[in-house]
């Protein structure tokens, strides 16, 4: 019996091995690619760089159109699909009844996730460029980047929502609180890590998408910084991938910058999401 | 010249040009310069593609279209149901390079018939040895571009005689630095890619002078300006709306674009035209002479 | 003394799937009375309980058959809306689920989405006494509901539920959880509150049930054994088997 | 006052319905477009050769049409990069919600985030340049391009929303069930395996359905690291072509739109489509025949 | 009868961040004893018996000073293995809390994964009828223990701690939720097991402390206020504290 007791005593602890040099791992290999960007590209990451439009000569390329067109469509991704995509998990947590139709959506909406974002591209096109006749503008981009992260959003969402014990909802209830209310002031709240979660990767998704955005019409070469929603933009991704094909290596060592920047501009979206969850990953704890 | 840069000052409107990724460096150096000269004009580039360029073109979307090939004739006639009509104007040459790894002693250069040999549909070459037999009996690895750019498309069609058709069996890739890097990973190796990628990666890589039957030559700024380098320079294009040219920006962009191409492109790593043939272009310019016209060359 | 019916319900099954938790029942509830259901664990008591105020909505594979109406309108139709009911009949569950708030916010959050306007401290104080808990948490009003040992849970469960002034007050086993000072304070509120509220209450608790109810309802696997004043059925029942349950003396 | 039905509420549930809805309308939008087109493409070419061909080159002369190329080339990569992803990105969450202590979760988690904010490109690259090399002094016969270094590299890429959101599902079981597993004299690794994993499985499941179909659709990374050359093959060394590296070849590349050269992305694009839902029909079935309510 | 000592606890003070909610506790527990901690809500009662089996390791802020010896041994220390120690003391909580697996999983996890090789089904059965669950499950083995009612998850959690067969099994508060009947089978079993097991039971029931334990502790704001034989205690208490508590009279 002793014998067994060691042996499981063994196996916990080595799987508490493997499970920490995992994570390590990940870690590791995420500093090796992280110090291979900045190894290329920090020494290019200056003022000059952040502050000109594009150009045929390393030195004088820069982002500014792409900075400030990548934070208008987060932004407006952000306005669009987070409330879009929290409310149809809620709907489907919290009101859809289990029928045919509610598993269907369920199924449509995880066969979404996976439809490569080129499709989303061709749909974006045809629906807001040309029927919408939205043109190549900062909308349409930002409509179809928008559907093509809600999957993301809504799955990440209901997760959440379901992982908040049905007890508490029935307190809730029980005090005489419609289903909105209860929602509001006790799912909402408690959910509010996991649905972060899902807004990080899929914000994190939507700002190192190429091939959509190209497929509308974003633009490589944008010598102005977009002023309204209807202007034409270009995106980080964009420029750092037309930077990445080109022959000469200095415009490979501007994609390295450019990455640095994109990884800036994402961490301080993410610093803010993530401030929210772990303040609240205090707060409910059962 | 005041009242030019008053002008210069009160020009506004925009310019949208969309297509090929490869004539995108070229359009772009162009419009960088051109926003020097007319702050006002807002001259926006697009890289989706030579046949995704062509079809917003040919829907109005866009006033001017960069081609690394000619139109084709479906595209010709999805623009004419519109009522769009183009000016072709090619702006720079490419000149397509044969490149073999660094470590490659045998090979000194390939004719053109062998170079049909390799790439033929259904070619039995399979070992360096079935190209020449005194070469090592070692299998021969392939590298060429995505069968859908417009490098295919020209090498198929100069080596080959029929464009797009080629073996199969070789690896591929969208990305010519990434070929670059297959090459020279890979001692057996044999590829082919625009020029400007060799000209940025000589350390790395060996060039394959082509002999069309007037003696080896290697592709250079100037073997592929004068024609010696034949058959695997191309030109690249782009195609004007005509009816964009009405709107003074798109007319002066189009010809500063001209007169300045020669430099511009050789500043990115592409060849300029020889100067005859820039008269030329100029001049149909001039004479808004739409239709296909290099082909017919 | 009155004996208006408040709840009633008629050939009442309640089912889980095909199982049926409640057979056939027919019970009057009257206004202003302490009416206590007994019977062995599984017997179907917390069941019958939530359907007075529409619990069971939440259980996927429930159904129900008769009807159950409360001041003689039939609320179990789905045009009805539960929120209305369930604001007038108020529950304490049998385990705690306090929310994970503040103390303070567990008691005034219904109050509050329900247009409360008087002063919020006052009425969470004088709740959190009437449930007897305000001594041990008046220092820490504010820190989390779920840091409380499980028998304060219960009673700001209660406090919870009385904060909110329902007509009817059900309990689910209020106070298994607690100790017998807690129990007597809840056992004295219900007392109190009997004058203006209509209490019905699910306790293991034969002594309890005695001490405090009017009317005692007896449930055996599903069935309503026996119903009637609790004098009665402590003291001389009707039924075998109630008195074998009542005397534990059973199986 | 009993018969009011509330209209506030009434409205937020339509509004919640239509942001459901939304879903569906995005499905039939990509439907109708994708149908509209294969359907052109199958009055030219026969499905018969179209689904079991073993030879896909619509756009060489001779062309061909068959699939299976690129389906083997997808499914390497969405099986290779499982492996990769799920076992780590399952221990890492198992890590990151059970032994790490807090103050470590809070910088590895936002850490591990980063990963999947690197725009694809950067990873293709990653892929060519340091996975592939190693790869090729372990075994000398890979392939420059080939399929396992871009699996490993969209693995890694997958990794961080398995691992995240598997935390986050980790962390929402009770602790008193937690505790109950405890209680009866069991290791770290059996309350995991027992009570733990069970508990969360149908947020774990929905992990790896998002995570797989991410790798699913991937494109940009795969392309650089694995090449564009379909080949029937499962032997991961060597260079492949996904069904989406294909369709972004196309719409992005120099073909002329409208022939049939085009339309074979609609035709992918369906079979894509089918596979994903076949996928998520799968997971859908496990994940209510092996979910386990708590509460 | 031997008077062996199994558990003690040298001057414990058990805190949840600062505040103490065991202060300066010595206690010894009698091998093949059965001990109740009685005292009222919030006197820490849950807080010790928990410190037994370490399960305070899964609180935060959970902080523990001075010792825990079990069989003579200091187990409070982080190199001390807490699955060994669980696996000898057992424990049933406060609020049920079955895994979210079929009722005869829940039971036969346990010895499954301690190595078990015998007839599952006859241990299974065996606990379940000593917890005095059998009759109303046994069609439903392998249903969930989700559906069970409150009760009847009690029961379930008590059969998953006897089918361990621990040395000592903490119960807290373990027949709060059952009926009078199932309480009484629980309680026959605890006069059952305690010829070869110790057991230390929380309770609110001053009766079934009575009639169940040999020796009782009270407990009162984190203080062991006093610790005897139970009869004793119930007869002549020594403090003025304990006999207001007892009688109820309490507060
Ligand atoms: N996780 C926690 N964090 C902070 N304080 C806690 C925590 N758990 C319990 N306490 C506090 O510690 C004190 C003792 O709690 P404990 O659960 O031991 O009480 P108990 O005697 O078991 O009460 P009951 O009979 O109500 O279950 C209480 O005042 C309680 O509020
Ligand atoms: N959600 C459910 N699904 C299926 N069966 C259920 C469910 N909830 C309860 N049951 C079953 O219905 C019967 C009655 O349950 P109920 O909870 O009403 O019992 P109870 O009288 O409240 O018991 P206790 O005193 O133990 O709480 C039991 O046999 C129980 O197993
Ligand atoms: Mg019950
Ligand atoms: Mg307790």
């Amino acid at each position: 019996m002793n014998d067994i007791l060691s042996r499981r005593k063994l196996k916990a602890e080595i799987f508490r091995i493997i499970a920490t040099i995992s994570t390590w791992s990940s870690i590791i290999i995420l500093i090796i690619l992280l110090g291979n960007i900045a190894w290329d590209g920090l020494s290019k990451v200056n003022w000059t760089f952040l502050n000109n439009f594009p150009s045929r000569f390393p030195h004088k390329a820069g982002i500014k159109a792409a900075i400030w067109g990548s934070i208008w469509m987060l932004a407006l991704v952000a306005i669009i699909a987070v409330p879009i995509g929290v409310s149809a998990a809620i709907y489907l947590e919290e009101y859809a009844k289990k029928n045919k139709l509610s598993r269907f959506i369920e199924i449509n909406i995880a066969n979404l996730a996976g439809v490569p974002s080129i499709i989303y591209g061709i749909l974006g096109l045809t629906i807001f460029v040309r029927f919408f006749q939205l043109d190549r503008s900062l909308l349409a981009g930002s409509l179809t980047m928008s559907l093509l992260i809600l999957p993301v959003i809504i799955m990440a969402a209901r997760e959440a929502i379901k992982a908040v014990p049905k007890s508490i909802r029935l307190g809730a209830f029980a005090v005489g609180a419609t289903r909105w209310q209860t929602i509001q002031s006790h799912v909402l709240p408690a959910a509010t890590p996991g649905i972060f979660t899902g807004v990080i990767l899929a914000m994190s998704r939507a700002i190192g998408e190429t091939a959509p955005l190209i497929m509308i019409g974003a633009l490589t070469y944008v010598a102005f910084v977009p002023e309204n929603i209807n202007d034409p933009f270009t995106t980080l991704p964009i420029q750092i991938y037309n930077w990445v094909s080109r022959p000469q290596v200095e415009f490979h060592h501007l994609a390295a910058a450019g990455i640095i920047v994109l990884l800036v501009v994402l961490l301080t979206m993410n610093a803010a999401a993530i401030l929210i969850r772990n303040r609240s990953l205090k707060k409910y704890k059962w | 010249d005041s009242a030019k840069t008053s002008s210069a000052n009160t020009l506004s409107g925009t310019v949208k040009i969309d297509g090929s990724s490869t004539v995108f460096p070229i359009t772009e150096a162009v419009a960088e310069e051109f926003g020097k000269l007319y702050p006002k004009v807002r001259v926006t580039v697009g890289i989706s593609g030579t046949g995704g360029g062509f079809k917003k073109y040919s829907i109005g979307e866009t006033d001017i279209n960069d081609a690394s090939r000619p139109i084709k004739d479906k595209e010709i006639k999805k623009a004419n149901e519109n009522q769009i009509e183009f000016i072709e104007l090619p702006v720079a040459y490419d000149g397509l390079s044969v490149v073999v790894n660094k470590n490659n002693s045998w090979l000194d250069y390939l004719t053109v018939n062998e170079l049909h040999n390799i790439w033929k549909p259904g070619s039995q070459v399979h070992y360096w040895n079935d190209i020449r037999s005194n070469w090592p009996r070692k299998e021969i690895k392939l590298y060429g571009p995505g069968t859908d750019s417009g490098t295919f498309d020209y090498f198929t069609d100069a080596i080959n005689g029929k464009s797009q058709s080629c073996r199969s069996d070789f690896t591929k890739s969208e990305d010519d630095n990434v070929l670059v890097q297959g090459v020279a990973g890979d001692t057996y190796a044999l590829g082919f890619f625009g020029f400007a990628y060799y000209k940025e990666n000589t350390d790395k890589l060996k060039i394959v002078p082509i002999d069309d039957g007037n003696g080896p030559i290697s592709p250079s700024m100037e073997s592929i300006n004068n024609g010696t380098y034949s058959p695997l320079s191309r030109p690249i294009f782009i195609y004007v709306n005509p009816e964009s040219l009405k709107r003074p920006e798109v007319d002066k962009f189009v010809e500063f674009y001209l007169a300045e191409t020669y430099k511009l492109s050789e500043e990115v790593g592409y060849v300029g035209l020889p100067e005859s043939l820039t008269k030329d272009i100029q001049q149909k310019y001039k004479t808004r002479s739409t239709g296909k016209w290099y082909s017919q060359k | 003394m009155n004996n208006k019916i408040i709840i009633e319900a008629k050939n009442l099954t309640l089912r889980y799937g095909k199982h049926p938790a409640i057979r056939d029942c027919n019970i009057q509830i009257l206004k202003n009375k302490v009416t206590a259901i007994i019977g062995p664990s599984g017997c179907g008591k917390s069941t019958l309980l939530r359907t007075f105020n529409r619990m069971n909505d939440f259980i996927d594979n429930f159904n129900i058959e008769g009807e159950v109406l409360f001041e003689g309108k039939v609320i179990n139709h789905s045009d009805m809306d539960p929120v209305e009911i369930r604001k007038r009949i108020g529950m304490v569950f049998q385990k705690p689920n306090p929310f994970p708030k503040s103390i303070f916010d567990n008691i005034i959050w219904g109050p509050k989405i329900n247009g409360f306007i008087g002063n919020q401290q006052e009425l969470v104080e004088n709740c959190l006494i009437d449930a007897g808990l305000f001594d041990e948490v008046k220092d820490r009003l504010n820190s989390s509901a779920m840091e409380l040992s499980g028998g304060q849970q219960q009673r700001l469960c209660i406090a919870r539920a009385i904060a909110m002034k329902p007509e009817v007050i059900l309990m689910d086993e209020p106070a298994s959880a607690l100790d017998p000072k807690a129990t007597m304070k809840i056992e004295e509120l219900i007392k109190k509150l009997k004058k203006s509220y209509t209490i019905i209450i699910v306790t293991h608790n034969m002594q309890q049930a005695a001490r405090i109810s009017d009317n005692t309802a007896f449930l055996y696997e599903g069935e309503l054994i026996e119903y009637g004043k609790t004098n009665s059925i402590f003291t001389k029942p009707d039924k075998q088997q109630t008195e074998d349950y009542i005397t534990g003396r059973f199986g | 006052m009993f018969r009011q039905i509330n209209l506030k509420e009434k409205g937020i549930e339509i509004f919640l319905s239509l942001s459901a809805f939304v879903s569906i309308l995005t499905t039939m939008g990509i439907i109708t477009i994708l149908f509209a087109e294969s359907f052109q493409f199958f009055k030219n070419v026969s499905p018969v050769e179209f689904f079991f061909g073993t030879q896909w080159e619509p756009l060489l002369v001779p062309k061909s049409f068959g699939i299976l190329p690129l389906l083997s080339g997808t499914l390497i990569i969405v099986a290779g990069s499982a492996l990769i992803s799920i076992p780590f990105g399952v221990l890492t969450a198992i890590y990151l919600s059970q032994f790490a202590s807090e103050k470590t979760r809070n910088i590895i988690k936002p850490v591990l985030e980063i990963l999947a904010g690197i725009p694809t490109v950067v990873y293709g690259f990653f892929a060519l340049s340091f996975i592939t090399p190693i790869l090729r002094s372990i075994l000398p016969f890979t392939e420059v391009f080939n399929a396992a270094s871009a699996s490993i590299v969209v693995g890694i890429m997958i990794l961080p929303m398995v691992a995240s959101l598997c935390d986050d599902a980790l962390r929402s079981v009770p602790r008193s069930l937690k505790e109950g597993g405890y209680a009866l004299g069991s290791t770290d690794f059996e309350v995991i395996k027992g009570v733990l994993i069970p508990s969360s499985f149908s947020g774990i499941m929905a992990s790896f359905i998002l995570a797989l179909s991410r790798a699913f659709g991937e494109t940009m990374a795969v392309t650089i690291a694995a090449g564009a050359t379909p080949k029937l093959t499962i032997n991961p060394l060597e260079s492949i072509q996904t069904m989406t590296s294909y369709i972004v070849q196309v719409s992005l590349g120099d073909t002329p739109q409208g022939g049939i050269e085009y339309q074979t992305i609609f035709a992918v694009g369906i079979v894509l489509f089918g596979v994903t839902l076949l996928m998520n029909i799968f997971a859908n079935w496990v994940m209510n025949r092996y979910r386990e309510v708590y509460e």
